[in-house]
């Protein structure tokens, strides 16, 4: 068992296994888990790939802040999260949350919380590459639409 | 020239052509005057109305007081996930 | 990528990353999940294992009845659930749930119907062993609290 | 003698001390018949007053009608995940 939150902004692939074994333990009875992946389509483009970028030590700072936001919010639960930054292809994973807890519903709530609050906190922009060779920032209070990210 | 050293990122980056813009404003000043000071320099017009800050990596509002040693960063939507 | 839904009743260790693999694809930017996992306290008593016993003709239907309805309510999701019988010891996983979809909210929303409609309706028991060698059923609608289940 | 086999299944089997039991009721008939007619059985003051029943793997109400070739569950509180 490691501590109750765990959180990093890495360039290498992300292990949402690993994160699990974080959290895991015998107190545990639930552990919910979130994996955001590249998809193909944005708005009706198609998309091969997206460039991640963050502000890495506010990203680290920010990401820690939210896990402990959680733990706070939902006692007894640990948190492991990942975003991993730079290029990524459709089916990479971006972003993985693992959250144990005793009970379902804490595990459940806490990593709709950590997912929904990572994306409008922490420091991270994706830059969409289309089929057509262009590639361009998503700027998520510019559009009806989420992007292709999760 | 009395400057404050703002670091951009993503579309800001790609809109100022730079990573490490110098603001021609005299710290201390509010986090407001440091955007206000940016909207002048080449690229200023793809700021929003009110864009988001952060100093020294806490996300901080337009009358918060930037010092000369902070760490500024005026930062694109965010978009991770 | 499979078909929108796969169900099993095993007896064999639960396989998560087997069940997102199962659900994931191009067009899929978010996978939830959920695993339950034997917990080592149940209302003050020390758990060391729990028999999950099934009627397993009809729980394996049931588990499928579960897994169609989430993809008919959030259509486009793509739903895997296994759930483990037999003797499992503290820490061993009983259920595993995967969903994936083009965008978050409809995989933690399915996610979530599925645990919470499968303990109510898939007809399966467990019988909890105590660390003072004593074993007893769980019955939900005879207690306050919950089982060392998830 | 007419009977209608149930299947039991965790504490009900315990209950009964079997998991096939042959209730003494003649089908067609409601699964309420075969309720009421497992309360006079050895164990049968273990039932709740309205038990789960499953009649051909479907969850059924206390009217339903039994056939004699219809698999018949009485089944405890389920506990499953």
């Amino acid at each position: 068992m490691a501590d109750a939150a765990f959180t990093d902004v890495t360039h290498a692939p992300l292990d949402l296994g690993a994160l699990i074994a974080r959290v895991a333990g015998p107190d545990a009875g639930a552990i919910a888990s979130f994996v955001g992946t590249v998809r193909n389509v944005h708005e009706g483009r198609a998309v091969t790939g997206i460039d991640y970028e963050a502000y890495e030590p506010m990203a680290s700072l920010e990401l820690a802040r939210v896990a402990n936001e959680a733990v706070a919010r939902w006692p007894g639960v640990r948190v492991a999260i990942s975003h991993r930054v730079g290029t990524l292809v459709v089916g990479d994973a971006s972003v993985a949350i693992a959250v144990a807890s005793a009970r379902r519903a804490p595990a459940l709530d806490a990593v709709r919380f950590v997912i929904e609050t990572l994306k409008v906190r922490v420091p991270i922009w994706k830059r969409e590459h289309y089929v057509d060779g262009t590639r361009a920032w998503v700027d998520p209070t510019a559009s009806a639409h989420e992007s292709a990210g999760a | 020239m009395a400057h404050v050293t703002v670091l951009l990122f993503a579309s800001y980056a790609d809109a100022f052509g730079t990573r490490t813009l110098e603001v021609p404003v005299r710290a201390p000043c509010t986090v407001a005057e440091v955007v206000d000071a940016m909207r002048s320099l080449p690229g200023g017009d793809r700021l929003p109305s009110e864009p988001l800050v952060a100093v020294n990596h806490v996300w901080s509002a337009p009358e918060t007081l930037v010092q000369s040693t902070d760490e500024v960063a005026v930062i694109p939507p965010v978009a991770g996930g």
